[in-house]
């Protein structure tokens, strides 16, 4: 077993346990918690792939912002409603028994397809290489996405606005 | 133009219509009231002068036509004129009688609102362009045109005080019981074309005159078309919207309802008489029926009171007399009891008119003694009665002995009894009225025209008609009565006497009940039983079309409009149901939660992927 | 480690979100299993785009990252909104379109 | 050629529509005055025609082409012959009218009118076009918007679910306009499926290459496909026409339809699917014709007799007109199964006829509605004394109903009449005479319980406008021309010969 294989491994019980726990807690804010470590993990499972910017950006945006606002978001919720927010699951068996078949169908086919095992070297830093493409060849999409931005954050602030 | 007479023909046509036009289109002539029946009275004066014309100087058969209806091999059917004897003479009644009426309707509507007056009088001209019409009628599309629309204008004159219930009931019964008749005549048109080819009366006639029209089936159109002479003559049973028509003005019931347009049934069956010469049964029937009608219609109307209504049947009675003679075979003689007949009823309805207008009621149990108020009425009113009664030397006389030789010399005793039997009659309820109305004991009455002064005799204008119709009935009794015309049938020597005869007699009866009061009326009535009392009731013809109207047809109408809603129309409404409810059932799954909506579209995609599991 | 041992990891952490999507009552729980969703996907691209030295599917990731961003944000605003319009978070209580 | 005037009549509502849409929002006075001309400008065009249509030479006339998919064969093709001369007129007539009927309308009107004229463009574009593809296109105009219509400007009846599958009813809730508007729509859109099927059919039959009527008519078809695809055009256009038993659309429909919807639909609309019946089921498959006709000519007697009846049932004014509309139909109907010359003259002079009587009367019914605010006719009594106008004007369109000479009723049926005789199946004759004396029966009665009865005790009607202001132009003009008509019918008859002739002769009838 060598340090990569025994790092996937524990990287990958840490992410599926942390999931679990964003899906099973009864707690809403231990939920938050949970993704926020469920979120670092695939930042280390990038991390494995060589992606470190990928990485970077997922704790910074992902596990930094997102759940900062998702905290944010319980926390004023709480305070216009007055109680703890309800975090009670429904249907669980059905809804698992779909999920589990799901999962039981898509590793099924991977299992039947021919993979690469081996990584083929990238051209150069993968970093430089996003930069690189960000700004030639998606610069149409990168720049439509700077706008796809600024309207959320617009209508964001307008739904959550005060009540007049 | 073919011949100087045209224009005239045209003329007398076109006068009435052009009146009528007038008074339609231009609104504030026609509520303006008088100025409107002097238009209308100028039109109907231009119409008689012209048909007096035509009348001196027609010759021989003048026709012309226009196409009306085109198809691909030119013209379906026509318009035109055909002014021949019958026409030209018809022409001259219809025009006299109109012209009169309306200078009549001068005095007698004077109490009316102006545009009551202006409505009446484009009533009068449309009627006059269409009786005219049809008089002058070259094809049968042309009769019928016309045909319906003096229908429409009694219609429309009946129900001239549509706000009197019993007017606008009568207006519609009139029209209805006349359009039954009429769906006879429209099919016997249709068949007659199929079996002939042409509607048109010289050409049918050629066609016949050739023996080139089939028998076989014959008889069917021509009892077809008898159907819609009878409606519009107001033959048995189709006899019964008469009486009720007497709610019009009494002008329009002179004109419309004794003179001109009931007799276009006749008038009709005379057009027609070549065709149905080929059909002996069908005559028969015609015969029968108008001897049966005569004499019931005489009998209904020696139970009557309202002095209208015994013209009325008075009419409906005479209508019989000429149709037995046409079904005798003799048109002719009926054609001519229809010319007589129309001056001297015209007469007796105006006369009653002036009556009426005076007294202010129909009823002539609430007269009495008026031959002292309104002399000069009593005798135009008393020279129509002898007409009708067919008394020597007055209008009737000769006209209906003719009718008699004519059913004689057809052989056909039996409607010549019943016809004797209902002269006879008819001289008694006429005599009865005259006793009752003009002689006897003055009664009481509080008038309910005119504020309680005395009746007395009418103005100018009514009067100037009165006396110009009793003038021409004499004359036309006085010229006849000496004049045989030529017929083509015999009149047994032993008829005239025995007609005066029978109806002296009848006179004689009326004077001893009513005058002399030596026999009761009351025991006479007595005495007559059971047949009074049905003849108070019309012998219930009414009742029967009430009975198949209500109980049929409008049952019937009420099953079909049952069956729409609840059957056809249900069944499509269980199917819509069944799909709304199992819309309903469906929409259960449709549960608005968003976690379901992915539920089941995971369960989707599973679904699918198991699906595609060998492919993958 | 092969690329399908990534894949594989994605699917379960896939699975799982599904799960919680498919189960939570709460709407920001629906989010949280939503996020988890987009990760897997994520994983996926990333572990596709280094095995096969194509640098297109880490572009891919940086762009579904600030859809996520932008996504949260007006998903959180939504839910938001529903709090005062509904006095609720409970997406079981959000049935405006029920049959 | 000269001016497109074919396309300009058909367009110029569509116009109208654009610009009421586009500017009238709270300009109530711009958007009559826009529909007025555009419909105006229709009735120019289309009498125009009328006035320009060469009667010698027959045929098609006008001819404007176009093509729009080449590929399939799909032309915007535009022409006219007597019988579409004749539709087009009427239609013109019809809108125009309408257009000063609805001019009371106050709720949303911008809207109402845009409707309007647009459905006028769908019911011009299928009479002009002799493409069987935009024949549909346009069809389909000219019944969509239809429900919009009835479903937002119609008025609720007074039927009430009961009796016999009352459940039924209350499910769909019968008697509501909504339940009209959807009723005539799915109706009507089932009918455009039976329809579409049979284009289709013809379409790949005649070999995919051309809808062209013209081109479909130099086909000869294989008498079984004749045969079906008759029965699929004679059921869809038919239910247009109201045939018995798929008529239940029509009494709902119209009784909740606004006042010019109804004159529309009863007036024109319903001849669309007399139209379609004669011009593309009988004119395309003339074996099939002559093996179906006597199912049409019975299903027709039926219609006539028992849409009589049904009406003379009736209670609400609106249905009665609404029944007399099936009966008149059936006129229509038989008329054309006689394929005789006179019997096919007969139903395209009763589908001008009746369109314009038709029209009318709910002209009027409307009016009667908007001011005692009743339908029921039995409580009504004695409007001639305050509404004289509205009484003359409906007692005319009855009379031309019943089919009075003078008006242009009499002539229709009088031509039916002729032709029922001199068919293969002469009894239908009796039928229809039957109807028509069945229909003087029900007509006069309302018109005497309505207008000239004695005046009502009800405190509601007690003091009633007459008809005024633009009310009176869309009763003269369609009582002018419905008496104009039956005085001098060759005005009609002549360009209707000119292209019954031609199709019989297809047919094999002359």
């Amino acid at each position: 077993m060598t340090l990569e294989v025994a790092g996937f491994w524990v990287l990958s019980l840490l992410l599926v346990g942390s999931a679990l726990g964003v899906v099973l807690t009864k707690n809403l804010f231990h939920s938050v918690l949970w993704l926020a470590l469920a979120l670092t993990g695939t930042a280390g499972v990038f991390l494995m792939l060589d992606a470190e910017f990928l990485a970077g950006v997922q704790i910074l945006l992902y596990a930094g912002g997102v759940v900062t606002v998702v905290v944010f978001a319980i926390v004023v919720t709480e305070r216009l409603v007055g109680t703890r927010l309800a975090h009670t699951s429904r249907r669980v068996l059905i809804g698992g028994g779909v999920a589990a078949l799901f999962l039981g169908i898509m590793l099924n086919s991977l299992s039947r397809i021919v993979l690469p095992t081996s990584r083929v070297p990238m051209e150069s830093d993968p970093t430089r290489l996003i930069g690189t493409a960000v700004m030639t060849r998606f610069i149409l999409p990168f720049e439509l996405l700077a706008v796809l931005l600024l309207v959320s954050l617009l209508a964001a602030s307008y739904l959550a606005r005060p009540e007049e | 133009m073919d011949s100087p007479l045209d224009p005239l023909v045209l003329a007398v046509v076109l006068a009435p219509v052009s009146a009528f036009m007038l008074l339609a289109l231009v609104a504030p002539l026609r509520r303006s009231g008088r100025p409107a029946a002097v238009v209308s009275i100028l039109g109907a004066a231009t119409a008689f002068v012209s048909a007096v014309l035509v009348w001196r100087g027609l010759d021989a058969p003048l026709q012309r036509v226009w196409t009306w209806l085109p198809d691909a091999n030119g013209a379906l059917a026509s318009v035109g004129f055909l002014a021949d004897e019958q026409s030209s003479v018809m022409l001259l009644l219809v025009t006299l009688v109109s012209l009169l009426v309306q200078i009549y309707s001068l005095g007698y509507l004077s109490d009316e609102p102006a545009p009551g007056i202006g409505r009446y009088y484009a009533y009068q001209s449309l009627f006059a362009f269409s009786m005219l019409g049809l008089v002058v009628a070259p094809n049968l599309v042309q009769l019928f045109v016309c045909w319906e629309l003096v229908g429409l204008c009694s219609y429309l004159l009946i129900g001239f005080w549509y706000r009197k219930p019993s007017a606008a009931r009568a207006a519609v019964k009139a029209f209805w019981t006349t359009k039954a008749g009429d769906v006879g005549l429209l099919i016997g048109i249709v068949l007659l074309w199929r079996h002939t080819g042409t509607f048109d009366f010289a050409e049918l006639r050629q066609l016949v005159d050739g023996g080139l029209v089939g028998i076989d089936g014959l008889a069917l159109i021509t009892f077809c078309i008898y159907l819609g002479a009878a409606g519009k003559s107001a033959q048995f049973p189709l006899h019964v919207w008469l009486p009720d028509a007497m709610e019009g003005p009494t002008p329009v019931s002179a004109l419309i309802h004794a003179a001109t347009m009931v007799t276009a049934g006749v008038y009709l069956l005379v057009r027609m008489a070549f065709l149905f010469a080929l059909t002996p049964d069908v005559l028969l029937l015609v015969a029968w029926v108008g001897a049966g009608t005569a004499l019931m219609a005489a009998m209904l109307a020696c139970a009557q009171n309202d002095i209208k209504r015994v013209l009325a049947y008075s009419t409906v009675s005479q209508l019989g007399y000429m149709m037995t003679a046409i079904g005798a075979g003799f048109a002719s003689a009926g054609f001519f009891h229809l010319l007589t007949h129309g001056v001297f009823k015209a007469l007796l309805f105006l006369g009653a008119g002036a009556v009426i207008h005076a007294v202010g009621t129909n009823d002539i149990t609430r007269m009495g003694g008026l031959a002292r108020r309104m002399p000069q009425t009593m005798v135009v009113f008393l020279v129509g009665t002898l007409s009708l009664a067919g008394l020597p030397l007055f209008g009737g006389f000769l006209s209906k002995e003719e009718v008699l030789a004519a059913v004689w010399d057809g052989g056909m005793t039996g409607p010549f009894v019943f016809l004797l039997v209902a002269a006879f009659l008819t001289a008694f309820y006429m005599f009865r009225v005259v006793f009752l109305a003009f002689f006897g004991p003055e009664t009481s009455r509080e008038s309910e025209h005119g504020g309680g002064h005395a009746p007395h005799d009418a103005p100018w204008s009514m009067s100037l008609p009165l006396w110009a119709l009793a003038l021409a009935s004499m004359a036309i009794g006085v010229y006849f009565t000496f004049h045989h015309p030529e017929t083509a049938f015999e009149a047994p020597g032993w008829l005239a006497p025995l007609a005066t005869g029978v109806a002296s007699g009848g006179v004689v009866l009326a004077w001893l009940t009513f005058q002399r009061k030596m026999i009761s009326a009351e025991a006479l009535a007595q005495a007559t039983g059971p047949l009074r009392t049905a003849a108070a009731r019309g012998f219930w013809v009414d009742e029967a079309f009430v009975a198949v109207y209500r109980g049929m047809l409008m049952a019937l109408a009420r099953i079909v409009g049952w069956i729409d809603r609840y059957i056809v129309d249900g069944v499509l409404n269980v199917v819509s149901a069944w799909t709304v409810s199992g819309g309903d059932g469906l929409r259960g799954i449709q549960t608005g939660k968003v976690q379901d909506y992915v539920l089941a579209l995971a369960a989707g995609v599973v679904a699918v992927m198991w699906w595609l599991r060998g492919a993958m | 480690m092969g690329l399908y041992a990534y894949l594989s990891l994605a699917a379960v952490v896939f699975s799982i979100g599904l799960f919680g999507v498919m189960t939570r009552r709460n709407t920001v729980g629906i989010l949280l299993g939503i996020e988890l969703m987009l990760n897997a996907v994520n994983i996926n691209l990333v572990a596709f785009s280094r095995f096969h030295g194509e640098v297109t599917g880490m572009v891919l990731t940086v762009f579904a990252i600030c859809i996520t961003v932008a996504e949260v944000a007006l998903g959180l605003s939504i839910v938001i909104l529903l709090f005062r319009t509904r006095r609720t978070a409970m997406a079981d209580h959000v049935d405006w379109l029920k049959g | 050629m000269g001016w497109p005037v074919l396309s300009i009549m058909t367009w110029a509502p569509f116009a109208s529509a654009l610009v009421i849409m586009a500017l009238g929002r709270s300009r109530p006075a711009l958007v009559r005055w826009t529909a007025l001309i555009g419909t105006a400008v229709s009735m120019v065009c289309a009498l125009w025609l009328y006035v320009n249509y060469d009667v010698a030479t027959a045929g098609f006339q006008f001819f404007e082409e176009f093509p729009l998919v080449p590929s399939m064969g799909i032309t915007y093709q535009l022409a006219i012959d007597g019988m579409s001369l004749l539709m087009v007129l009427l239609t013109a007539i019809i809108i125009l009218a309408g257009v000063f009927a609805s001019w009371t309308v106050k709720t949303r009107d911008q809207e109402f009118y845009a409707l309007l004229l647009l459905l006028v463009t769908g019911v011009f574009g299928v009479f002009v076009s002799l493409d069987l593809f935009v024949f549909f296109l346009f069809y389909e105009i000219a019944v969509l918007p239809m429900y919009l219509l009835i479903g937002i400007w119609g008025s609720s009846g007074e039927v009430r679910p009961q009796g016999l599958f009352g459940w039924a009813f209350g499910r769909t809730g019968v008697g509501t306009k909504e339940y009209a508007a959807m009723k005539l729509t799915l109706y009507l859109l089932l009918g455009s499926a039976f329809i579409l099927v049979g284009m289709l059919a013809l379409y790949v039959a005649a070999g995919s290459t051309s809808f062209s009527l013209l081109a479909l008519e130099a086909v000869e078809f294989d008498p079984a496909l004749q045969s079906w695809v008759f029965l699929a055009f004679y059921i869809g256009f038919g239910i247009l026409a109201a045939i018995f038993p798929f008529h239940t659309w029509s009494p709902d429909g119209h009784a909740s339809a606004p006042t010019a919807v109804s004159m529309l639909h009863a007036g024109v609309l319903m001849k669309l699917g007399a139209y379609g019946v004669i011009r593309i089921g009988m004119g395309l498959l003339p074996d099939a014709t002559q093996q179906w006709v006597w199912l049409v000519g019975a299903i027709a007697c039926i219609n006539i007799v028992y849409g009589a009846l049904s009406a003379m049932a009736q209670k609400d004014l609106k249905y009665v007109i609404a029944y007399s509309s099936v009966s008149h139909m059936g006129i229509v109907m038989l008329g054309a199964a006689t394929l005789t010359e006179n019997g096919m003259n007969g139903a395209v002079f009763q589908m001008f006829a009746h369109g314009i009587m038709t029209g009318l009367f709910f002209a009027l019914v409307g009016l009667v509605y908007e001011k005692a605010h009743s339908r029921e006719i039995f409580r009504m009594g004695g409007f001639a004394t305050m509404m004289p106008g509205i009484a003359v004007a409906f007692t005319i369109g009855g009379l031309s109903s019943l089919g009075l000479p003078a008006t242009a009723g009499f002539v229709a049926e009088f031509l039916t009449f002729l032709g029922a005789w001199s068919s293969a199946n002469s009894w239908w004759l009796f039928p229809a005479v039957i109807g028509a004396f069945l229909t003087s029966l029900y007509v006069l009665r309302v018109v005497r319980a309505i207008f000239w009865g004695p005046k009502s005790d009800d405190p509601r009607f007690q003091e009633l406008p007459d008809a005024q202001g633009t009310e009176w132009v869309a009763i003269v003009i369609l009582v002018g021309v419905l008496v104009l008509f039956g005085v001098l019918p060759g005005l009609a008859i002549t360009p209707i010969d000119a292209s019954t002739v031609p199709l019989l002769m297809r047919l094999g009838g002359m």
